[in-house]
């Protein structure tokens, strides 16, 4: 176990230094110049070039590189010129709130995902399983700032009953959350209805029913469990999504999340932020993957023997 | 009622006021590299003083009670003697000479107007004497940008994530474009504020800026979107309110590039517009046709003969100058520089077509807009400018002159103008030098000049002392909450 | 098998459908056996002679696409067709229990072989979490898993074959049910461990008088450890009796064939006789017999009516017309 | 049954020989380490004539799949020689190896997996003369599949139908034919008769039987069933743990097994008459198979042996006849028949 | 293959399949055929139509059926205008992406070894980026353009095809028949081509299906957020994105292009599952 854990942690920091070297390279190759960005559209070619300088930004490729990498490893991200503070403050400030929004999301997404997905593998081919699988695929089709904007206007603005915006309260939360989970709870329950009629046919259930256990054990204990196996590996894959698609909840519902940061910090060039941001949500997905994985392992121990 | 049911703070008396401009609060360095964003100069104008102000057309006291010119270079201010910052420490001269040495020194988007600054003195706890290497008319106008900070705290490394000022609010709490709160400090020399606190949101969807404004979540916000301030004038419990603002489009030809050397092409293209009616479809009362290339609230605007809206004539025209078989060319904004600006642009476009210039719509990101602006790699560009000061300097002034060289334009006489418009103190003198200025761009059709944004604000109804501010930063100390 | 004691296990008649894209596939067809205390019947034959179909049926447990469309099944004299899931419930595990022929699938792979023992005494007699896992651990050791109480708590996939199987029968004998079922129990293990299981499934069998059906289509399998021997094919029994009977003189031309088909360890080496062509399309079965078109004595008879199956000789029964000449070795002269 | 021609051949040069072959799997390491070695085959030393059919057995995992995927080059020896009419395969010009290849061909267990299910049967006997074009001309290949399916025992329109249109017997047939289209000198069946059932099994045995007797193949016949080898083969080779224990004439080995793992294996082994002798003193092995990634020390099999000694731990016995009339591994083997 | 197994079962497909297959065929004429009818020129605008509902008749007397936008132009022109946009997009990402997908699993699952790690890895690195984040940074970075929008939707996407494929070549790589033609001498060219793809197909297929739909989102989601395709040319995305500042007082404008984008989705998301459905059984060979 501790092999596997080592293993996966080893990946797991490959996997963030790859991260930090494609977003260097990518920020960097592209066209875009941040000291133009800072000085206004007025600024002579002295000065440009003076603040370039003070940025590290005339350096050749590979030393800028390398002072990055440095820098890193005393997580130091450089400065926001934009917001006049650590990058890194800056990105951790915003990390609080899209981790709780992101949590919620899961929340409804599980809960709902869970139900939803048992309910219709129970129920197979009926009309509920119908029902459900169809307005599972409309609820990825549509687009995510769609469904939040038209929430907002039929609970924020028509029924006046939750907020528009965050305000702090667990109203406040509902919508946005509410609208970064609908997508996935149609596709997490598709995932748990085919886990659970795939489960349901294997070999071991005809066991446990041989064994005369109710229906009730048999499913909760035996395949319920199995179903888990391939659903939690997906929980991290979901989280990603929602700090993603947060990016687009964050700025319907002014959630001050970091993915409006993000955003923020592309258009305005500002590097540090983007670096950092990328990074502090690399790191967050990479460790919770990581924490998946070995949560994966500890309910299907046949992992341990194959990575053993 | 409507009256924040959803908001979940209830209308308590000790609920801050909310107000959400549209956009966001980088951060609160009134030198650093948002110093004109307008949106941090209206959280500035709440925390900082300056030491003078602008009333409309005239210039103000604040911090400074007085000034003189004992010379062309030298300008003397005296302070005022009862004004502290927000931890009870007294403002003296030294904080001024300290503030306004960082500014001269700083790297950010005010640095052009600090350039011509030799020294600053302080002779006295309360005289504060500033040479400049040139004649700088403009000096008492560029301090109203300058902020005032406390000289003893501006080495702390984290003083900006709370700052401290000396103006009517103090900060409570600070997430960069996100949200500012703020408390009214008591003991304002001008008079303590009546609001239980101050918070300032950034709501980037409009549609959901407009949405807590209707159920009271926010009490007041600006901009209105043109197309919705017909429909929130009836909605219960909303009011809006709207001043000629200082935030214009306008398109400039890149004077330097073939066919716009020619004046009698840029005449023509302005002469294919029907400015008035494309201004009154899109924009409605959100917005007046120019008469200037600046907008009628800044000091030195003078009107001009509009261009008549006449396709055949600008035909003619651009037959004239040896087009006639038509132009290809391009324009380039960003889609944020200014409400409807896609909308503007595909319009102004449109109208071109029909008169056989054919131009190719780039709609591009504001990092490679700022970039090819300044290379000046363009055929015309459409943005929203503000004249931040005011005053026609620091629009006329700055960005017109052949050094400045901002659209390929180059005009010695102009340049004379703007110079002396520059160095002269005497307001009179300025204001008709700058209305030749005025003329001389709008002759040589430097660029078209479609509308002038009126700052449109909306309030819910129980707001009272608010008044609307043209440069989108209004005042928050006399605003009350009445029930 | 004497007349006047209750057979433990009583089929009769028994038939099972499956709902398929095809039509209805009769899996199981008029199938009649019965089972005492303490005696193993074997029921051999090809893959997908309604074997496996026919185990399950008698614990009610019929894959979801499949019914009983016809027969009876009595368990102690207890007709148990037609039992609600709680009384079936009940039944399983307590009174009757199934081995299945893939021991690794047939466990749950997230759960510990302890928790799997255990749950048996914990569900279905209520036991405390300690006293069912002393009683695994007991049971452990008595199907000769070594180190039971540490391995306890590991999971299957940490067994081999053999433990699996070990564990299965652990699991299946928890209750001290009366009759066993065991669906291929040593088809996927090796030669060696085979016989070890056999062994063991034996000494259990003899010690607890049980009542067992051992599937197998190795008759080399069932010569070793069964008392009578059923042989299917294509859904119906082709025929029942001893072993003895049926391995000396066999009464269906199919079971001959099958004999005569078995390359032996101790053969002399002589050249297969292997049965012609293929089993039938259990969707689209032959008219007549089943085994007609592949049998080398079919006679017009046989391909026009389907033959019962009928007692030939005390306690043996057959489905062919023509068993006796079977018997008889008029044909072929047995081997 | 030894027929004229097949003593013969015993006396020719071998056609296939593994001389002291060993065949290791590399496990998955960790990152940039390397992982542990499974030394499946273990030094195996085998030979088979022309027109011979020999034997090998043995319990599952024991190496016998990885004999044969080494001999037809589907994984590389870590050492030892595979000779194909004395030339090593190993060290062969890729050209020479190519045409080589053809010599020598695997029918598989799973009549299922091993066609492929795009291709028609005709197709799929094609597709060896696509690859080794110059066997049959282009112009007779239609003729040449029909006489082939028709030497397998299927029938002409079978040509143009899919694999999961026939049965498990049937389609080994087609892996038959499809081997036979190459003209090998060798096919190794790699428990080609596992999967079929007991019918149609003998079948496909007789066929294996036929084929050797008109077409001269020689058979490398893999397989765990005792009663299947002892029909087919004329040697047998016993192993254990990725070492044969025992080989030799066929009568020798299952009349006077010598080895305890081979004795055993015959004992365990059910068969038809068992029913017979009820009583009978059968061997019953204790204990599980031991893991190829660290096999006992000395002799394999003394984990399991009821005879093993302190020898057998510390000295591993070498394949030689010691007066058994056949070669066994073993130090203190039993010459009494069981 | 499949086509031809779909025209053998299309008789007994499930209603919602034909209701899919119509909706897609119906979108995909109207793609092709509608702007020919009904033109769109992005260029051309007319201010005093504005807003105008659907069915009001405009300055030039035409009828706006589905109404016009915000700068008067008809929405029923636009969204016909906006398929051919969205579908192309989706279209190229999918099969760019899925080209180089394809490439890339079948590498890293049939030879393995380094090839496998080298790619393995990177879509590892890759997938450490929530794909959204990239897109966005990538078309931030690049600049609103078509091109770009497919640029950064194909980076994002070709590790998930990549996968599949790699996925079922492993699973193919060591199966028996795939033996036999090694043992037979055949090439790697030969083993790729003839046995491995066809069997890394129907997977390819089902998931290029379901990424077709999600694309189609992600380029909402990008205009959203001003990185999408530019005003110049309609597209899905964009005229929803731009509608959604009217969505309380001209909610036409997003309305049509919405549930249309919500239709297409929803079907393609059927045939997908049908798709899956068929190729089961397939895949198991
Ligand atoms: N789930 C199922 N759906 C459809 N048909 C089935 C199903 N299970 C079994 N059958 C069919 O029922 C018949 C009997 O199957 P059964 O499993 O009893 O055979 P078996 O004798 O146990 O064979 P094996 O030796 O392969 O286990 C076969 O024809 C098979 O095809
Ligand atoms: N690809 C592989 N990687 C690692 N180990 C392997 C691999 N293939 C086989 N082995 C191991 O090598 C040993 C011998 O395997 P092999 O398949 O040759 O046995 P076998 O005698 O054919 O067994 P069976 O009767 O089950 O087919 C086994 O322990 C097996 O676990
Ligand atoms: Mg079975
Ligand atoms: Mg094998």
């Amino acid at each position: 176990m501790t092999a596997f854990v080592g293993r996966r942690l080893a990946q797991a920091l490959l996997q963030i230094w790859g991260a930090i070297t494609i977003v260097f390279v990518a920020l960097r190759v592209l066209p875009g110049d941040p000291a133009e960005l800072i000085l206004g559209s007025q600024a002579t070619s002295e000065q440009l070039a003076g603040l370039r300088a003070q940025l590290g930004l005339d350096d050749p490729l590979p030393v800028q590189y390398l002072h990055h990498l440095q820098g890193l490893l005393r997580l130091d991200f450089g400065q926001s010129w934009r917001q006049g503070m650590s990058a890194l403050d800056a990105c951790l400030e915003r990390l609080g709130p899209t981790l709780v929004l992101s949590a919620w999301a899961m929340v409804f997404t599980v809960v709902l995902g869970f139900l939803a997905g048992s309910y219709a593998a129970r129920h197979a081919n009926s009309v509920a399983d119908r029902l459900i699988s169809v307005s599972s695929l409309v609820g990825q089709a549509l687009p995510p700032f769609w469904i939040g904007i038209m929430l907002s206007l039929i609970f924020a603005r028509g029924l006046q009953i939750l907020p528009s915006t965050a305000d702090g309260t667990m109203a406040g939360l509902l919508l946005p959350a509410f609208t970064l989970a609908l997508p996935f709870v149609g596709w997490l329950g598709r995932l748990v209805r085919t886990g659970v009629l795939e489960e349901m046919n294997q070999d071991y259930v005809r066991t446990a029913r041989a064994k005369g256990m109710s229906d009730g054990v048999v499913f909760y204990i035996h395949v319920l469990r199995n179903t888990l196996v391939p659903v939690v590996t997906m929980l991290g894959l979901l989280m990603g999504n929602f700090i993603a698609n947060g990016v687009i909840v964050e700025v319907v519902f002014a959630w001050p999340g970091i993915g409006r940061l993000l955003v923020d910090s592309i258009t305005f060039r500002d590097y540090a932020v983007v670096e950092a941001v990328l990074t502090v949500i690399t790191v967050c997905y990479i460790t919770l993957n990581l924490l998946v994985d070995v949560l994966y392992g500890y309910l299907d121990p046949r992992i341990q023997l194959e990575n053993a | 009622a409507p009256g924040g049911a959803g908001a979940g703070s209830g209308s308590a008396k000790d609920r801050p006021l909310s107000a959400a401009f549209n956009q966001p609060i980088n951060d609160l360095d009134p030198h650093g590299a948002s110093a004109v964003d307008e949106a941090s100069l209206l959280a500035n104008r709440q925390i900082y003083d300056t030491l003078v102000t602008r009333t409309g057309e005239e210039l103000a006291p604040k911090l400074a009670r007085s000034w003189t010119q004992p010379d062309d270079k030298t300008w003397e201010f005296t302070l005022r003697d009862d004004v502290t910052f927000h931890d009870g420490s007294k403002l003296t001269s030294a904080d001024v000479k300290a503030s306004l040495e960082r500014l001269a020194k700083s790297d950010g988007p005010q640095k052009p107007l600090w350039t011509a600054i030799d020294t600053v003195e302080a002779p006295g706890p309360h005289t504060i004497r500033i040479t400049t290497t040139d004649p700088l008319g403009t000096l008492p106008t560029n301090l109203t940008l300058a902020f005032i900070l406390p000289a003893a705290q501006l080495g702390r490394a984290d003083f900006f994530r709370k700052p401290i000022g000396s103006g009517p609010f103090a900060v409570e709490s600070f997430t960069p474009s996100s949200q500012l709160l703020l408390k009214p400090v008591k003991n304002y020399w001008g008079g303590a504020a009546t609001l239980p606190g101050l918070r300032l949101p950034y709501i980037p969807e409009t549609s959901t800026r407009m949405t807590s404004l209707q159920n009271g979540e926010v009490d007041v916000t600006w901009i209105i979107p043109p197309d919705e301030l017909k429909r929130l004038a009836g909605v219960d419990g909303v009011r809006i309110e709207s001043k000629p603002g200082v935030n214009y489009f306008l398109a400039w030809f890149n004077c330097g590039r073939k066919p716009f050397s020619d004046a009698r092409v840029r005449r023509a293209l302005y002469h294919a517009l029907d400015i008035k009616g494309i201004v009154a479809s899109l924009y409605g009362d959100a917005a007046t046709v120019m008469d200037a290339p600046i907008p009628a609230a800044v000091f030195g605007h003078a009107s001009q003969q509009p261009y008549a809206y006449d396709p055949e004539l600008a035909k003619r025209e651009l037959a004239e100058a040896g087009y006639s078989g038509g132009i290809r060319t391009s324009m380039m904004w960003f889609k944020d520089t200014g409400p409807l600006a896609t909308e503007l642009a595909q319009s102004l476009i449109s109208a071109w077509a029909k008169v056989g210039v054919v131009v190719e719509q780039q709609q591009i990101e504001k990092a490679a807009w700022i970039k090819r602006l300044t290379a000046l790699d363009w055929d015309i560009e459409l943005q929203v400018n503000t004249v931040t000061t005011g005053d026609a300097d620091y629009t006329l002034g700055r960005l017109y002159t052949s050094t400045a060289n901002r659209m390929g334009y180059a005009n010695k006489e102009l340049d004379g103008i703007l110079a002396q418009a520059r160095s002269t103190a005497d307001q009179e003198k300025r204001k008709s030098l700058y209305a030749q200025a005025c003329e001389i761009i709008w002759r040589d059709a430097v660029g078209v000049f479609p509308a002038a944004l009126s700052s449109t604000y909306g309030l819910r109804s129980p707001v009272k002392g608010f008044s609307p501010a043209a440069n989108s930063q209004p005042e928050f100390r006399t605003v009350s909450t009445a029930q | 098998m004497t007349p006047d004691v209750t057979p433990l296990l009583e089929v009769d008649d028994l038939a099972v459908e499956f709902d398929t894209p095809k039509g209805p596939l009769r899996a199981v067809r008029g199938v009649s056996f019965q089972v005492d205390e303490g005696e193993t019947l074997a029921i051999v034959g090809e893959s997908g002679s309604g074997k496996s179909v026919t185990a399950q049926a008698l614990l009610g447990l019929v894959p979801p696409r499949a019914r009983v469309t016809g027969g009876r099944v009595a368990i102690e004299g207890r007709d148990v067709t037609g039992l609600s899931d709680r009384e079936w419930q009940q039944l399983r595990g307590e009174r009757i229990a199934m081995i299945f022929q893939d021991p690794l699938s047939a466990l749950n792979p997230s759960l510990t072989v302890g928790y799997q023992i255990a749950e048996m005494f914990r569900r279905h007699r209520g036991l405390g979490r300690a006293e069912s896992r002393r009683l695994a651990t007991e049971l452990m050791v008595q199907v000769g898993i070594p180190d039971a109480a540490r391995r306890l708590d590991d999971h299957p996939h940490r067994f081999s074959g053999g433990m699996r199987q070990r564990v299965m029968i652990a699991i299946a004998l928890a209750l001290d049910p009366r009759l066993l079922i065991a669906d291929e129990p040593t088809t996927a293990l090796d030669v060696t461990v085979q016989a070890q299981i056999l062994r063991l499934l034996r000494q259990r069998q003899r010690a607890d008088r049980l009542g067992m059906i051992l599937i197998s289509h190795d008759l080399g399998v069932v010569a070793r450890a069964a008392d009578r021997v059923a042989v299917m094919y294509a859904g119906r029994i082709a025929e029942v009796g001893t072993v003895a009977q049926v391995y000396e003189r066999p009464a269906h031309p199919y079971t001959l064939g099958l004999m005569r088909a078995v390359p032996a360890v101790r053969d002399g080496g002589g050249p297969l006789v292997a049965i012609d062509g293929q089993p039938p399309d259990p969707t689209a079965p032959p008219a007549g017999c089943s085994f007609h078109p592949r049998c080398p004595f079919a006679r017009d008879r046989c391909r026009e009516s389907e033959p019962e199956p009928r007692e030939v000789a005390p306690g043996r029964a057959s489905a062919c017309h023509f068993a006796e000449e079977v018997i008889a070795g008029v044909h072929t002269g047995a081997r | 049954m030894s027929t004229p021609a097949l003593a013969e051949s015993r006396t020719g040069p071998p056609l296939l020989e593994l001389v002291d072959l060993v065949t290791a799997y590399r496990l998955r390491g960790g990152l940039g380490r390397a992982g542990a070695e499974v030394r499946a085959v273990a030094g195996v030393s085998l030979d088979v004539r022309a027109g011979e059919t020999v034997g090998l057995v043995g319990e599952s995992g024991c190496g016998k799949s990885t004999i044969a995927r080494t001999i037809v080059g589907l994984v590389r020896p870590s050492s030892g020689q595979v000779l194909f009419e004395g030339r090593d395969l190993a060290t062969l010009p890729a050209k020479e190896l190519r045409g080589l290849r053809q010599d020598i061909q695997l029918v598989f267990q799973d009549p299922y997996a091993s066609l492929n299910p795009r291709m028609t049967v005709a197709n799929l006997i094609k597709e060896a003369w696509r690859i080794h074009p110059g066997i049959v001309p282009r112009d007779r290949w239609d003729e040449e599949v029909r006489s082939l399916l028709d030497r397998v025992g299927l029938r002409p329109e079978h040509a143009g139908r899919y694999p999961h249109q026939f049965s498990g017997g049937q389609r080994q047939r087609i892996s038959i034919a499809r081997a036979l289209a190459v003209r090998p000198r060798l096919i190794v069946c790699d428990e080609a008769v596992s999967a079929l059932d007991v019918s149609v099994r003998a079948q496909i045995l007789n066929l294996l039987e036929e084929l050797r007797r008109d077409l001269g193949v020689a058979y490398l016949f893999i397989s765990h069933d005792l009663g299947v080898v002892h029909h087919i083969c004329d040697r047998v080779a016993v192993m254990y743990l990725g070492k044969i224990v025992e080989i030799g004439a066929k009568e020798s080995v299952y009349l006077r097994p010598s080895h305890p793992y081979t004795r055993a294996l015959l004992s365990a082994a059910p068969s038809l008459d068992d029913w017979r002798d009820g009583g009978r003193q059968e061997i019953v092995l204790s204990g599980d198979v031991p893991s190829p990634l660290n096999p006992p020390s000395g002799c394999r099999f003394r984990t399991r042996c009821r005879l093993a000694q302190d020898r057998c731990r510390d000295e591993e016995p070498v394949l030689l006849d010691r007066g058994t009339a056949h070669p066994v591994a073993c130090h203190f083997p039993e010459t009494d028949p069981s | 293959m499949m086509p031809l197994k779909l025209r053998g079962r299309t008789a007994g497909l499930p209603p919602r399949a034909h209701f899919a297959l119509g909706t897609v065929l119906v979108f995909v004429v109207a793609g092709v055929l509608g702007p020919l009818l009904v033109p769109f020129d992005a260029a051309a605008t007319s201010p005093p139509d504005r807003l105008l509902p659907p069915g009001t008749r405009l300055s030039d007397g035409a009828v706006a059926w589905l109404g016009t936008n915000q700068v008067g132009q008809d929405i029923l022109a636009a969204v016909l205008a906006g398929m051919r946009t969205s579908l192309t997009v989706a279209l190229v990402t999918v099969v760019v992406a899925g080209s180089v997908g394809l490439l890339m699993g079948l590498l890293a699952g049939y030879f393995g070894g380094w090839a496998d790690g080298v790619i393995s890895r990177l879509g590892d690195i890759q997938l450490a980026f929530p794909s959204l984040l990239l897109a966005i940074m990538l078309a931030g970075v690049l600049g609103p353009s078509m091109t770009n929008v497919i640029i950064a939707l194909a980076v994002t996407r070709w590790v998930i095809f990549a996968r599949v494929v790699r996925g079922s070549a492993l699973a193919v790589r060591d199966r028996e028949f795939v033996d036999s033609a090694r043992v037979m001498g055949a090439s790697h060219g030969r083993i790729l081509i003839h046995y491995i793809l066809p069997s890394c197909l129907p997977p390819l297929l089902v998931a290029a299906t379901v990424q077709i739909g999600l694309t189609m989102v992600a380029e909402a989601s990008l205009s959203f957020l001003g990185l999408g395709v530019p005003p110049s040319q309609a597209s899905w995305g964009s005229t929803i994105a731009q509608g959604r500042d009217y969505l309380a007082s001209a909610w036409w404008i997003a309305a049509a292009p919405g549930a249309a984008l919500a239709l297409v989705v929803v079907s393609i998301g059927i045939l997908g599952d049908l798709l899956r459905d068929a190729s089961d059984p397939m895949t198991e060979l």
